[in-house]
């Protein structure tokens, strides 16, 4: 049987979800004994080149030849998957999403004119159907084990979308919200990273995006009820998933 | 039964005895918070006591030189008899044949030291589910048979508690071995069972009075007394039947977080799901050949889907799903069961970031 | 002869940047290192943010080095603060570092590199290569494992604070990793014999290399900015003495030491770092560069992975060394108030200095800042490097020079993504 | 007895497609014990499973009589794509049977009704064929058979998706039986009815008094059907529906077929209208 054949695309990001790929010490030969890496700049000189059955996508759309270069890959893959907060909700960088373009371009650069940008940041799928969405910034890489296995055996990804809370509980780890009122994304925020922050005793920043049916508005109620001011409450969405979760804010007043 | 009397000091000889024979599980604060896990009778956190309210939690020292001062974290014996995750199966599949092995760990059995009358309430219910149903659990079997329960009789109550209301305490009545009652001077050790009385007969006692009797119905009646919260469970399961398209469910929804904490501090929330979980390796192998292990872990009815079926999703909105885990706590159990479905141990009130008060809720039902 | 040498995409990089070469009349005319790599205006977002914010997001800008942008911000905050943490937490820090050390020298040397030695595409297209792969992969594991158990994860750690650190690792928990420390450092010198067994070309020209340097210790966290042509300042001042300029040609600003009316480009990372501290390293190592043949300074300038691997051993053997002698602190942080302030920190991210700087207001909200990661103040000198190149085997065909080309850029371990997050100008 | 909470092996011994997406499994339970051990009532399903993928619960479409144990399974999602790539000879995963399954001893000597839509025909595959081998057997052993004739009303999107079809004019001699289609295919002979079942109800004459009905099918269909058995007179006590839910355990430990207090896997999924009468109507229950 022929390998299924995989590219790994980057489009605005920091590298860190690819690089998650071969931080998969334990599975990458495992990986290359069934799967063909046959697109991957960041470890193989490998062109691009032919169809995909998987299209791994990091990175969010943010200037004009992103755009048209996605939907290159698109209409050569077979599956899109998106890797990381960038790829799936447009990343920190979508940040530049609510503020004005040109103060960012004078504020970083000194001859803004010659920086080629789009003024939003935009998760993949705002352009091109994507089939499944990995989220995290960086991803799990047992959420990409567990997606490539179900690749293989033909099934959905058993990936939970439930808060991180569920298995901040599960762990037994003290919730830092209720005991001590640290502003912890938790009860928003979908489970997958292992529930990092809160077992360290830091609230949760999010960077695994909204989970299903987030109740936003809920949230920076009890945030404001702690203490912050609207505005510093919001600041705490407006992270590496900001679109998402302000995304969730609007879907959810419907 | 049999009842006898110890000195405060003795305390640490019920520890001795046990630890031959069991692991212990106890109270011990971390992080402050109160937390069951591997502890030892120095552990135990004498003259801590919780102050709580809906959605919060705080550890204070001020109770004096009691032993059992404080009353329950987030923790219960769930996490012990019912893990979060635990493997049912390991499985193995070539093209003709499909193998599906339970080892069944043989661990030194449990003893769960100062569980509270409303969690000795939710056991009696997990036993019925996990061990009378039309299939016996054979992995809560292996891990409940042998364990003991040390029950002890609440001091106080904890703020969000309201057990008299669903007459799961703050008395221990049944289904322990040793219920521990703290008084003034000394413990009132009672015995529930066999195993119970072995303990107690290693116990050094001293000569129960008529006074020491008194003392301790008192302490269970002053802890009754003073609980501040309270349902009007005598309208339960009706109360929710007839409401059950009750305004309030919508209202509710607006402020629901949906995160699940409530149903996995519930001592009697019990819904999982299965899975089969497999590596690369499971897979890569050979290429006919796939191995893994199938698992369970706690779930939710607050997930969204949880209630999924190919081409649905019988609870969609967040109102339905809060709606169906207040029924089932509040009016299902009895049905399914028997046996109520909230023991009114407090703690979805306390963990719950956004406060949600089932005792408030179901007042609010009450009202039109 | 006029040639012109196109790499559209540049591989086995961080980041995406290609090159053109313009060669007219045999001589040199033209090199665009271009970095398309899109930006993303980090400086301008973190404007506003609360100061606890800045750890995390400047974490994202690169994937690869993230400690080195979470150590140079928690410094910086620190600095302007005026917070001086315990010597069981500096330690606990220079740990996580080595383990990013060593996860992202040991990708670069077994992963990105190395294969340019075999003239093969990636590190598993040829079997008996994938033998050292694995070996890299075991490192970098190792790595990644100390990154794990003191932060979480190795992309994007959590458990960096200001002040400290949001919880520390019990003993026994970080004890676990010294096994396969032990087994890491075995690997690591016979990879310094391996690395300098390889053939290189030759790419010497007069430079400058700059680097800290600490008085006690081979630097990671701490010391003053140091130049091989007589510079020494503290890193307040020598943020001040370099500048930064633009070419229409990339999206990333290139950086120079200013002298007089000139500015010169100037060398950072591994080598410039062996060949400033080489008299901190322990001397198991240096005995291993002597039988390795290793002299010093290391003027070629293609030998960025002899460097590496000899770093690669320093930061394994001071893993253990941290490990080995490590107790738990009384407690994870040190209590703190926020204050208004300034202030630059420098520290040595695995690809060389990486420069920030931050001005905080009283609400605790950054005012502005600035970051200058090592792959932008090496551009110019790339840059340089391949002119040299060029000039030397100007009749080569155009195919070789672009192989080559390409390994030269790589030797550097570029992180094009970094490079594009570059500084505030002063308005 | 064996335990139901591990799966067993079971050898597919053929297998028959019933229609574009839905194919019948016969199994052959490998292990000698579990074999001769197990026994179900028509209405029973089973678990089965695919290691790796999942378990989906499915309906034994066969009755405790045949001689060969069936499940006819549409293909949904990834079990039952899973599935429908076996081949004969291949293994699955079995747990079961689960469920209560129909009350035959509520038929006695009343007229029976069966009511299916689309898939619903399944588990009353397995009584209808139940039906007819008792029926034959009291007939060649007493002559008062004390079953009248049952009815069977069968819905299903066009001729081609209706299932068994080869089987229905055998069930005639015990049976009435109405065809009924939403809609006829142009290419298709087709004689039987075109239009929603619950107006086949009007078309069949019984007695609904002494009618007991069974009733599978979609929920909306169900929803339907009930109303016009309830306006015919059908008593609701003598109306049994089948309900679906998501299914984990099987054995009522998971809570995720909760239909309000009953445990659609345990004391399902086959219910007396009267005893979740005040459930039918809620949404999102
Ligand atoms: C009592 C009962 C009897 C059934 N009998 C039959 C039958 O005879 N023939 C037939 O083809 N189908 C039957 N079904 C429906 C069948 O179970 C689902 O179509 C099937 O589970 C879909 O699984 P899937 O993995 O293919 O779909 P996916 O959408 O991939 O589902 C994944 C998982 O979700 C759960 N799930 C999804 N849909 C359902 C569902 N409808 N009911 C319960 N769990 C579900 C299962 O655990 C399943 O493994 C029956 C359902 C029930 C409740
Ligand atoms: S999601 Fe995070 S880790 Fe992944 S590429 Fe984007 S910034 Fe990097
Ligand atoms: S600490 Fe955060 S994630 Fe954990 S339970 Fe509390 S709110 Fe949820
Ligand atoms: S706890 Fe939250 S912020 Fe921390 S790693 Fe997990 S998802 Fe990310």
């Amino acid at each position: 049987m022929k390998k299924p054949r995989i590219g790994v695309f980057k489009f605005t990001s920091c590298d860190g979800c690819q690089l998650s790929i071969l931080n998969m010490e334990d599975e990458i030969l495992d990986i290359l004994s069934v799967f063909n890496i046959a697109y991957f700049r960041e470890a193989t000189d490998d062109p691009l080149r032919g169809q995909f059955d998987i299209s791994l996508v990091e990175g969010s759309i943010s200037t004009n030849w992103q755009k048209k270069e996605i939907v290159d890959i698109r209409e050569r893959s077979r599956l899109i998957i998106t890797i990381g907060a960038c790829a799936t909700s447009g990343g920190l960088q979508a940040l530049r999403n609510w503020a004005r373009l040109q103060s960012y371009k004078k504020y970083v650069y000194p001859s803004p004119d010659a920086i080629e940008a789009l003024s939003t940041s935009t998760p993949i799928s705002e352009h091109v159907h994507v089939d499944y969405e990995l989220w995290g910034c960086p991803i799990n890489k047992n959420a990409l084990s567990e997606t490539l296995v179900s690749f293989l055996i033909n099934k959905k990804p058993g990936i939970p979308r439930y808060s991180l809370c569920m298995d901040c509980k599960q762990k037994g780890i003290p919730c830092i919200l209720v005991s001590k009122a640290e502003p912890c994304l938790g009860p928003v925020t979908i489970t997958g990273c292992g529930v990092l922050c809160p077992s360290f005793g830091k609230p949760c920043y999010g960077c695994f995006g909204p989970k299903d049916d987030a109740n936003i508005d809920s949230i920076l109620k009890i945030f404001q009820n702690m203490g912050l001011t609207q505005k510093d409450s919001v600041l705490l969405l407006d992270k590496m998933n900001t679109y998402a979760y302000r995304k969730a804010r609007i879907d959810i007043r419907q | 039964m049999d009842t006898i009397k110890i000195k405060k000091t003795s305390l640490k000889s019920i520890f001795d005895v046990i630890s031959k024979s069991h692991r212990i599980i106890g109270p011990k604060i971390e992080n402050d918070v109160l937390i069951l896990t591997e502890a030892g009778f120095e552990d135990i956190p004498s003259g801590y006591k919780e102050l709580q309210k809906p959605g919060q939690y705080r550890m204070t020292k001020d109770a004096g030189d009691e032993i059992f001062s404080f009353s329950l974290g987030p923790d219960s014996f769930k996490r012990f008899f019912h893990p979060p995750l635990k493997e049912l199966f390991g499985f193995k599949k070539t093209t003709k044949a499909i193998s599906a092995n339970r080892i069944l760990k043989k661990e030194m059995p449990i003893a769960l030291i100062g569980v509270r009358a409303c969690d000795i309430s939710a056991i009696k219910l997990y036993d019925r589910i996990f061990l009378e149903g039309p299939v016996k659990d054979s992995i809560y079997d292996s891990l409940r048979k042998d364990a003991l329960i040390i029950g002890v009789n609440c001091l106080r109550p904890g703020d969000n508690c309201f057990c008299s209301s669903m007459g799961a305490g703050p008395q221990i009545k049944d289904n322990f071995d040793i219920a521990v009652t703290e008084l003034k001077d000394g413990l009132i050790i009672e015995t529930g069972s066999a195993a119970g009385k072995k303990i107690m007969e290693e116990l050094p006692f001293e000569k129960i009075t008529e006074a020491d009797m008194r003392e301790k119905e008192a302490v269970s009646e002053n802890c009754k007394r003073l609980i501040k919260k309270s349902v009007r469970s005598e309208e339960l399961p009706w109360l929710i039947y007839k409401n059950l398209e009750h305004p309030r469910w919508s209202d509710i929804a607006r402020r629901d977080l949906e995160c699940g904490n409530c149903t996995q501090v519930c001592p009697t929330c019990f819904c999982n799901s299965t899975y089969d979980y497999m590596q690369l390796s499971g897979v890569v192998n050979k290429s006919s050949e796939i191995s893994g292990v199938r698992v369970m872990k706690w779930d939710s009815c607050f997930s969204k889907n949880f209630a999924r079926v190919h081409g649905g999703n019988f609870r969609p909105s967040r109102r339905a799903r809060f709606r169906q885990w207040m029924s089932h706590k509040l009016a299902y159990t009895f049905e399914q069961f028997g046996l109520t479905g909230c023991v009114g141990c407090g703690r979805c009130i306390t963990w719950c970031p956004a406060g949600i008060d089932i005792t408030q809720e179901l007042e609010a039902l009450r009202k039109q | 002869m006029n040639k012109i040498v196109k790499i559209d995409y540049l591989s086995r990089v961080e980041g995406e940047g290609g090159i053109v070469i313009e060669i007219k009349d045999n001589k040199v005319s033209k090199i665009q290192l271009k970095i398309f790599e899109a930006p993303r205006f980090f400086e301008s977002f973190l404007v506003g943010r609360p100061y606890q914010d800045v750890i995390d997001f400047t974490a994202r800008i690169c994937g690869i080095c993230p400690v080195a942008y979470q150590m140079s911000s928690v410094h910086a905050m620190e600095e302007i603060f005026g917070i001086t943490v315990e010597d069981s937490i500096s330690e606990l820090r220079r740990l996580l570092y080595t383990g990013e050390w060593i996860e992202s020298h040991a990708l670069h040397i077994y992963f990105l590199n190395g294969p340019d030695f075999y003239g093969i595409p990636n590190a598993w297209a040829d079997k008996e290569y994938l033998e050292l792969a694995k070996v890299g992969l075991r490192l970098k594991k190792t790595g990644n494992n100390i990154l794990t158990v003191l932060g979480g994860r190795p992309v994007h750690p959590i458990s960096v604070k200001v002040g400290g650190f949001h919880k520390t690792p019990r003993k026994k928990e970080i004890e676990s990793l010294l096994p396969e420390l032990q087994k890491a450092y075995e690997d690591s010198l016979a990879a310094i014999k391996w690395a300098s067994s390889l053939t290189f070309n030759h790419n010497v020209w007069e430079t400058e290399y700059v680097s800290l340097r600490h008085d006690t210790e081979y630097p990671m966290n701490r010391g003053r900015a140091l130049s091989s042509k007589g510079i020494d300042l503290s890193m307040d001042k020598f943020r001040n003495a370099i500048q930064e300029y633009q070419v229409e040609y990339s999206t990333a600003l290139h950086s120079g030491i200013k002298r007089d009316s000139s500015v010169s480009p100037y060398f950072v990372g591994p080598i410039s770092r062996v060949n400033l501290n080489h008299d901190k390293l322990p001397d198991e190592i240096k005995n291993s560069m002597n039988e390795a043949g290793i002299s010093l300074p290391i003027r070629n300038s293609s030998m960025g992975i002899i460097a590496r691997a000899v770093e690669l051993a320093y930061a394994v053997h001071e893993a253990i060394r941290i490990i080995t002698k490590y107790e738990e602190p009384d407690k994870p942080f040190v209590d703190y108030k926020p204050q208004p302030g300034q202030a630059t920190w420098i520290t040595e991210a695995p690809r060389g200095i990486l420069i920030h700087r931050y001005s905080i207001d009283e609400k605790g909200k950054v005012r502005d800042c600035a970051i200058i990661p090592p792959t932008s103040q090496n551009l110019g000198h790339i840059e340089k490097d391949i002119y040299n190149f060029l000039q030397n085997n100007i009749d080569k065909s155009a195919d070789f020079l672009k192989k080559e080309c390409e390994k030269i850029i790589r030797s550097y371990d570029p992180c094009i993504s970094c490079s594009v997050h570059v500084l505030l100008l002063k308005h | 007895m064996y335990d139901k909470s591990l799966p067993f092996e079971a050898t597919i011994k053929w297998i028959k497609k019933e229609s574009r997406d839905t194919i019948t499994y016969s199994l052959g339970i490998n292990n000698k014990e579990i074999h001769s051990a197990y026994s179900f009532r028509p209405g029973q399903f089973n678990m089965l499973y695919i290691p790796g993928i999942g378990e989906s619960p499915i309906s034994i479409s066969s009755s405790p009589s045949d001689h060969d144990l069936t499940h006819t399974v549409r293909i949904a999602g990834d079990v039952t794509t899973a599935i429908s790539k076996l081949n004969e000879g291949d293994i699955l995963g079995i747990r079961g049977p689960m469920g209560n399954g129909w009350p035959i001893e509520e038929i006695e000597d009343r007229n029976l009704i069966i009511i299916a839509g689309g898939l619903g025909i399944a588990p009353l595959r397995s009584v209808i064929r139940h039906m007819r081998a008792t029926s034959k057997k009291s007939k060649t052993g007493s002559q008062d058979s004390t079953c009248g004739k049952g009815i069977i009303l069968y819905g299903a999107k066009s001729p081609k998706d209706i299932l068994f079809r080869d089987e229905f004019p055998g069930y005639r001699d015990t049976f009435e039986v109405q065809l009924t289609v939403d809609k006829a295919d142009p290419e298709e002979y087709w004689r039987g009815e075109v239009g929603l079942i619950t107006e086949l109800i009007n078309k069949v004459s019984f007695n609904p008094l002494t009618t007991v009905a069974f009733v599978c099918g979609p929920e909306v269909m169900m929803q339907a059907v009930t109303k016009e058995l309830l306006l015919r007179g059908v008593p609701g006590e003598k109306i049994f529906i089948t309900m679906e839910r998501n299914m984990n355990c099987g054995i009522g430990i998971c809570g995720h077929c909760f239909f309000g207090p009953k445990f659609t896997c345990k004391d399902g999924p086959v219910f007396r209208y009267t005893d979740i009468e005040e459930f039918f109507s809620i949404k999102e229950l």
